[in-house]
């Protein structure tokens, strides 16, 4: 609403740190909330106890002095446990934001300039996405032995055409811009059209996009977890913790409250990272979501 | 003949990240039944402040009225509470718009958005009001109104909707009409015919026009009397024809200057005069302005125009001017 | 408009048809063999080659699919490897408390998260609108799991006022039917309500500075016909798309409600059968749950026909 | 108009009317019906499910003595070879047809080629024929004790009287349908897998005269209708309880057992003296170190009892020290073999492992993650044999992946282990011959495969021994046996009570582990 002003030509101001945080203070939240995060899952677990041992004489005991978090039913430091899940949520969300997004860059790049595989890939794609997203990665899980490595391919492929439309439609829409199609018509290279003009116009939208898909795969690696089909259940996930202390929330309700406040403070840290990137970086997807 | 809108030192700011932006500082005027008054000068110079301020139109969140009287019919609008405001807008007080393409609703029929205002200000059936919404179409000439009524703004070309905006405004007969830069984003000849439209029907209904433009050449062509505005400031105010024909402040001069113009006779080498721009930058206006607001980009500026403000000083004949080294 | 909707409801054919292969080749295409994986670790070979010619998995692929397909033709879906009841009818006998659930979840979360919205963008910047946006950034970030313990805990276990769990069929009375599904439709919701309310406020704010707007308040007309006519019809086709979008979030969210609430829905017998890897159960589901989807999006797109006039070519 | 409304309104917001009459019983057992066919499986629950509908000839009492069922009159041979049986009248299965010696001959043919316990006495069974629709005999090769206690046993796959056209089925295949003779009808159209399973009352039931006690006696049907409901996560089964929207739960955590204590309504009720459960640690009898009985003595002075219940119970009041193999409380309870659990020396265990030729050897233990009782157990005998410096490859895995590994009979280094802990229910280990884990038939035991032929002569003498007296002499040598052999080692005993609103269900008929439902009437 100050539209009056922005005709104004104004003098250009300097960078300083301080007006950025006001300019975009959920940038600031997110990203500091995330870094300490970062540095708790790098570091954190060379200074917490072992977060498998087993202390059946000392299990469900509340957060105090000696158990920070309390104890879960086998006696497990709920600390120790917690610290780590982070380790692997930010794993599941990082990882799963990489692939799909490198994934989704190429087919929806692929998508976007090649006409003729546009049609064949998105009706694949709608496909897709009409399977709602845990059940597809439960449905993946089944056929195959839990693991790690397996939950990310899971929680990637429903992803992946989420960034594929993202793509396609920006280079559908570049596409049409003059100096594109004047490039076109001056016979410039597939290939370097592609990196000279289109890459750089997508990589906004892009990074915004895969904040999104980062936390939302670290919450559905939690679902799937709590689902019991998720990271197998000797890996300290969120997930996990939450799944295995859900039997005792009400004797021992900080097995479930401390690791979802992580997750939940996880998951907010990268929404307002990506809520303040979409601002500053691309007003337009303002309106999806 | 007594004003019917007198505005007085109107001050209208907006508060930004960067400071408070003083848009409208200080501006005075007068508007007389039946008259059509028009407000020239550059983007941003604050004369469509002017026109929302008078409507209070300006955003609450960003921008308010800092000081100034808008009297009309016996309130002060600037102050008056936000319900009889309501009831003014729209009756007593209309306005239309630049963007005729964007300032009607697109999901709308226009016989709603007409009527509509007709339901909320007369008393009248909603019948009534699709009945009087077809007269105002075919007052302003958009042929098969029948069928128009119904259709949705898309379905028109740019000209119609500046005439159903105009319809809309003139739907329950207002005294005032503030049409804000009304044919700027029009082609040529729409313009000129929904300028004599808006003439036409001013003569048919008697309102009174408050014409906003940078357009110094729609302004020769409807506008009785002018206001001059520049930087948020009123620098000049005359009768149509004492201004053309003596502008009295340099940026009056210098608008001037600007304007292409055919009755000059090309030069020598077949080529007309370069248009003469205005040199420099506007001022900022978060920073209070000391002395004259143009004497930055003024080629006859002193020390004492930069340092005191102009005091507005009559030339007589209706014609006013802010300025030191006005030469009356 | 006929044409537009016909468009539409051809567009959701070739959908259908690339869920149904790609739910066929699933299983087929699996690392290992699935008749392994699917009668479990422990399983002697003569259960593994039960298991393979139930699922007809000893027959070429062509001949598989092609009555595979004859099979859905005829609503036919398979059968349970462990119940050996018919999936057709274990669905259908637990369509209802999920069909409940999610719908009640849709309207209320709808109704709410809207007027909401609208309140946000109108005192934009206000400390309503802050309060709303903040609802809508946790809402996003809490997981429902954990948020359906929090709920059961206060309101079933310390106040006593609402069921712990379970699901009571209509029939049986409104009340205890109302009753058994608001704390899993609170739970369920959150997210769902926090997306609508946020895209509502952002269209909201972004149409309210549209000059019809500006238009529609230079008319004098009344706050409550500008916001609700005027603006929220022109914000409603980013409204009502996120409200599409979000059903595949119930979707997804029914499966951990239900788990948490032990409501006999689909979503449990997704889990159960993921977790016995009854493969014929999860097929037939991820079907029913994709045509759901597809129907509900479906709807959404011919509704944009009537908020928007322009989507009437 | 307005009336009329509000009447509508008023029946959808009250419960129907009729459903108010009926007598309900919510009941939460300890899983979920998923097959229906108690022959098939071993699982419990459908032996449950089994007790409801099935009738048998035979049902052992709380003290596991067989009284008859179906069975009106019967005759024994002075030599002890041939049975005569001879039904109740007016028996009829829930179709209407009567129960003839065809169904039960075929019934109990379909059962003896299935059930652990019927294959042993089919073993002894040369033939079954029937003299006419209500008696039948049967002729055995050598006098057996346990006939009566097998026709009557109430573990898992009881003896389920069937038609004889769903008893011609291969054991090996389900039934599809479930057809009884017994106090309550299968609602089959109302199941639904993973969340309920329905039974009427059966009208046309006719009950014994004798007061009830487990599976003996008359079973009155005492509700009109009985859903077993399935709520998976315990803690939402005890809060249903609590709240009321539940009658009966089965098989409540032991850390609830404090909160439901103290729940209004809600009683806690031990069915038995002998409904508990016991703690075993299973070492591998096939593969090195443990193929060695040296090595395995040894490990009894690892194991502390108090110690492992400490860990899975906590609160001594439910649970019990129990050094013997047999269920302490039970009818067999000894002291047979008990000196081996005397001492607890780790160093001492140690030291005999390393004169028994142990020389760090990796020993495999099958940890289970995420099991209630033998996760933390596990866990505490892992201390104790590290305590003792042995060189212990803890292989992590949920329970699930436990019971796959343990099937494996190669070297701990090829896939296979070396311990594992697990747990049996009160009940069938009472029972020397019931017992399966007590068994030492080296590859027709279970996982482990210890193999003493002895021990399993004992266990042939129990089941042939006539009088108390002599089995409760078999059952201390068998035991003692055992011991010597470290078939399993005991960590000890605890009960695992049912949790009811006694506020609103009665008569909950005295049994010895598997719950018995008919009799439970609703206020």
């Amino acid at each position: 609403m100050v539209a009056i002003t922005d005709d104004l030509p104004l003098a250009p101001r300097r960078f300083s740190l301080g007006s950025a945080i006001r300019r975009n203070p959920t940038i600031a939240i997110g990203a500091v909330l995330l870094i300490v995060l970062i540095a708790i899952a790098v570091v954190g677990p060379y200074f917490v106890g072992n977060p498998l041992k087993i202390a059946p004489v000392n299990r469900l005991r509340p957060p105090s002095e000696r158990w920070w978090f309390g104890t879960d039913q086998f006696g497990r430091d709920v600390f120790a446990r917690t610290i780590y899940g982070s380790r692997v949520s930010l794993i599941v969300g990082l990882s799963v934001a990489a692939i799909s997004s490198a994934l989704g860059l190429i087919l929806g790049l692929a998508c976007g300039y090649f006409r003729r595989l546009d049609g064949f890939v998105m009706r694949i794609m709608d496909g897709v996405m009409a399977i709602p997203s845990i059940l597809l990665a439960i449905a993946l899980i089944t056929l195959t032995r839990p693991g790690l490595g397996i939950v990310i391919v899971a929680i990637v492929i429903p992803e992946v055409p989420r960034v594929v439309r993202v793509v396609r439609a920006i280079v559908l829409s570049i596409r049409s811009q003059p100096y594109i199609e004047s490039a076109i018509a001056g016979g410039t290279r597939n290939a370097k059209l592609l990196l000279r003009h289109v890459l750089p116009n997508t990589l906004a939208p892009l990074i915004v996009q895969s904040t999104y898909v980062c936390a939302s795969a670290m919450l559905i690696e939690a679902g799937l977890s709590f689902l019991g089909a998720g990271v197998p259940p000797e890996i300290p996930s969120w997930g996990n913790i939450i799944a295995q202390g859900r039997t005792f929330f009400q004797i021992a309700p900080w097995t479930i409250l401390i690791p979802g406040a992580f997750l939940a403070t996880t998951v907010l840290a990268v929404n307002l990272l990506g809520d303040g990137l979409r601002d500053r970086l691309d007003p337009r997807l303002a309106r999806r979501l | 003949m007594t004003a019917l809108l007198e505005v007085r030192d109107l001050c209208t700011q907006f508060s930004t990240l960067d400071g408070v932006v003083r848009a409208v500082d200080g501006v005075s005027f007068d508007v007389a039944r039946g008259e059509t008054l028009g407000i020239v000068g550059e983007s941003g110079c604050g004369k469509s402040v002017t026109a929302l301020s008078i409507l209070r139109l300006i955003p609450p969140e960003t921008g308010r009225i800092a000081s100034g009287s808008i009297h009309f019919e016996g309130n002060d609008l600037a102050t008056l509470g936000e319900r009889e405001m309501k009831r003014l807008r729209g009756h007593r007080i209309s306005m239309i718009f630049q963007e005729p393409m964007t300032s009607l609703n697109p999901v709308l029929t226009v016989g709603t958005q007409i009527a509509e205002n007709v339901v909320r200000h007369l008393d009248v059936s909603w019948k009534q009001a699709r009945e009087r919404a077809r007269e105002m179409l075919d007052l302003v000439r958009i042929a098969d109104s029948r069928r128009r009524i119904d259709e949705y703004p898309h379905q028109l070309s740019g000209g119609m909707r500046q005439r159903v905006m105009i319809a809309m405004a003139l739907s329950c007969d207002p005294q005032v009409l503030i049409a804000d830069e009304p044919t700027t984003a029009l082609d040529v000849t729409i313009q000129a015919q929904i300028l004599d439209l808006m003439l036409e029907l001013k003569e048919k209904t008697g309102t009174a026009i408050v014409l906003i433009t940078h357009d110094l050449g729609v302004v020769a062509e409807t506008a009785e009397r002018v206001v001059v505005m520049y930087a948020g400031r009123k620098v000049e105010e005359a009768p149509v024809d004492a201004l053309f024909e003596r502008p009295l402040h340099p940026y009056t001069r210098g608008l001037m200057a600007a304007i292409p113009r055919l009755d000059v006779d090309a030069e020598s080498d077949g080529r007309r005069p370069r248009l003469q721009e205005i040199p420099g930058l506007v001022p900022r206006l978060t920073q209070p302005i000391v002395g004259c607001a143009f004497a930055s980009r003024c080629g006859l500026a002193t020390d004492r125009c930069r340092t005191t403000a102009p005091p507005v000083v009559d030339a007589g004949g209706g014609h006013t001017v802010a300025c030191w080294e006005a030469r009356p | 408009m006929t044409a537009y909707i016909a468009r539409r409801v051809f567009a959701v054919l070739p959908v259908m048809a690339v869920v149904a292969l790609f739910v066929f080749f699933l299983l087929r295409f699996a690392p290992g063999d699935p008749a392994a994986i699917i009668a479990g670790d422990d399983a002697t070979s003569e259960t593994i080659a039960a298991v393979r010619a139930k699922l007809g998995l000893d027959r070429p692929v062509v001949e598989q699919f092609l009555l595979w397909v004859w099979g859905l033709l005829h609503g036919d879906l398979g059968e349970s490897v462990f119940s050996n009841l018919p999936v057709t009818r274990l669905i259908a006998q637990r369509l209802e408390p999920t069909a409940a659930l999610t719908l009640a979840t849709l309207f209320v979360s709808v109704a709410m998260a809207v007027p909401i919205g609208v309140l946000a963008a109108w005192k934009a910047r206000k400390l309503v609108d802050r309060l709303v946006m903040g609802f809508a950034v946790l809402g996003f970030a809490v997981p429902a799991f954990v948020l359906a313990y929090v709920l059961i805990y206060f309101f079933a276990m310390q106040w006593q006022l609402l069921p712990v769990q379970g699901y009571q069929p209509i029939a049986g009375g409104l009340w205890p039917f109302a009753q058994s599904l608001i704390l899993p439709s609170m739970a369920l919701g959150i997210t769902y309500m926090a997306l609508i309310a946020r895209v509502t406020r952002a269209s909201m704010l972004e149409v309210l500075q549209q000059d019809y707007i500006r238009t529609a308040n230079a008319k004098g007309l009344a706050t409550d016909r500008v916001l609700l006519l005027h603006a929220l019809k022109n914000a409603s086709v980013p409204i009502v798309t996120v409200i599409g979008i979000g059903i595949a979030l119930l979707i997804s969210g029914v499966v951990i409600t239900e788990t948490v609430f032990n409501i006999p829905g689909l979503g449990r017998l997704t889990v159960d059968a993921v977790l016995k890897r009854d493969y014929p159960i999860v097929q037939g589901l991820i079907l029913v749950f994709a045509a759901a989807k597809v129907f509900l999006n479906l709807l959404i797109d011919i509704s944009y026909a009537f908020l928007d006039p322009r989507i009437r070519y | 108009m307005t009336l009329r409304i509000l009447g509508v309104l008023l029946a959808l917001v009250l419960p129907l009317h009729a459903m108010a009459q009926e007598k309900v019983l919510r009941a939460v057992m300890h899983a979920d019906v998923r097959v229906i066919d108690p022959v098939w499986t071993t699982q419990t629950i459908a032996n449950i499910h089994g007790a409801l509908v099935y009738d048998t000839l035979f049902g052992n009492d709380a003290d596991q003595k067989p009284h008859p069922q179906m069975v009106d009159t019967y005759e024994i041979s002075p030599d002890r070879l041939h049975y005569k049986f001879t039904l109740r009248d007016g028996l009829k299965f829930h179709d209407g047809s009567p129960v003839t010696t065809k169904d039960v001959i075929a019934s109990l043919k379909r059962w003896g080629g299935k059930d652990g316990v019927g294959m042993r006495l089919m073993g002894y069974v040369t033939d079954m024929k029937a003299v006419d629709d209500k008696t039948f005999t049967m002729d055995l090769r050598e006098p057996y004790g346990m006939v009566l206690e097998s026709l009557g046993k109430s573990g898992s796959s009881i003896a389920a009287i069937m038609r004889e056209k769903d008893a011609l089925t291969d054991p090996n295949t389900q039934v599809k349908e479930s057809v009884g003779s017994g106090p309550y009808i299968f609602a089959k159209d109302q199941w639904v897998p993973g969340s309920k399973a329905v039974y009427l009352k059966n009208k046309d039931y006719k009950p014994r005269s004798e007061p009830p006690s487990s599976f003996a006696g008359g079973k009155i049907p005492g509700v009109d209708r009985i859903e077993l409901l399935w709520i998976a996560d315990p803690q939402t089964a005890m809060s249903a309880l609590i709240n009321g929207e539940i009658d009966f739960y089965e098989a409540p955590n032991n850390d609830f057992l404090p909160i439901l204590e103290k729940a209004k309504g809600v009683k806690l009720l031990k069915t038995g003296k002998i409904d508990s459960t016991q703690g075993m640690i299973r070492l591998n009898h096939a593969v090195p170190p443990f193929d060695n009985i040296k090595m395995r003595q040894a490990m009894y002075y690892l194991v502390n009892q108090e110690d492992y219940l400490r860990a899975i119970v906590g609160d001594p009041k439910y649970y019990k020290v129990c050094p013997g193999l047999l269920t302490c409380g039970g009818p067999y309870e000894n002291a047979g073999g008990t000196q081996w659990m005397k001492e607890y020396n780790p160093k001492k265990a140690g030291q005999l492992m390393k004169e028994a030729g142990y020389k760090g050897e990796p020993i495999t233990v099958l940890a289970a993650t995420d099991h209630a009782t033998i996760t933390p157990a596990t866990q505490v005998l892992i201390e104790a044999m590290r305590d003792a410096g042995l060189n212990v490859d803890v292989q992590s895995m949920d329970w699930g992946s436990v019971v796959t590994r343990r099937a494996n009979k190669n070297p701990a280094n090829q896939g296979g282990w070396n311990i594992f802990v697990t747990t049996s229910g009160g009940v069938g280990s009472s029972n020397p011959v019931l017992h399966t884990w007590l068994g030492a038939a080296c590859d027709k035991t279970p996982f482990g495969w210890p193999c003493d032929p002895e021990i399993e002569k004992l266990r042939n003498a129990f089941g042939m021994a006539s009088d108390e007296a002599e089995r409760k002499k078999i059952a201390t040598d068998l035991q003692a046996r055992a011991m010597d052999d470290v078939v399993f080692i005991p960590f000890g005993q605890w009960d695992t009570p049912l949790a009811y609103r006694a506020d609103r269900i009665d008569g909950i008929v005295p049994n010895t582990g598997l719950a018995v439902l008919w009799g439970i009437t609703k206020k």
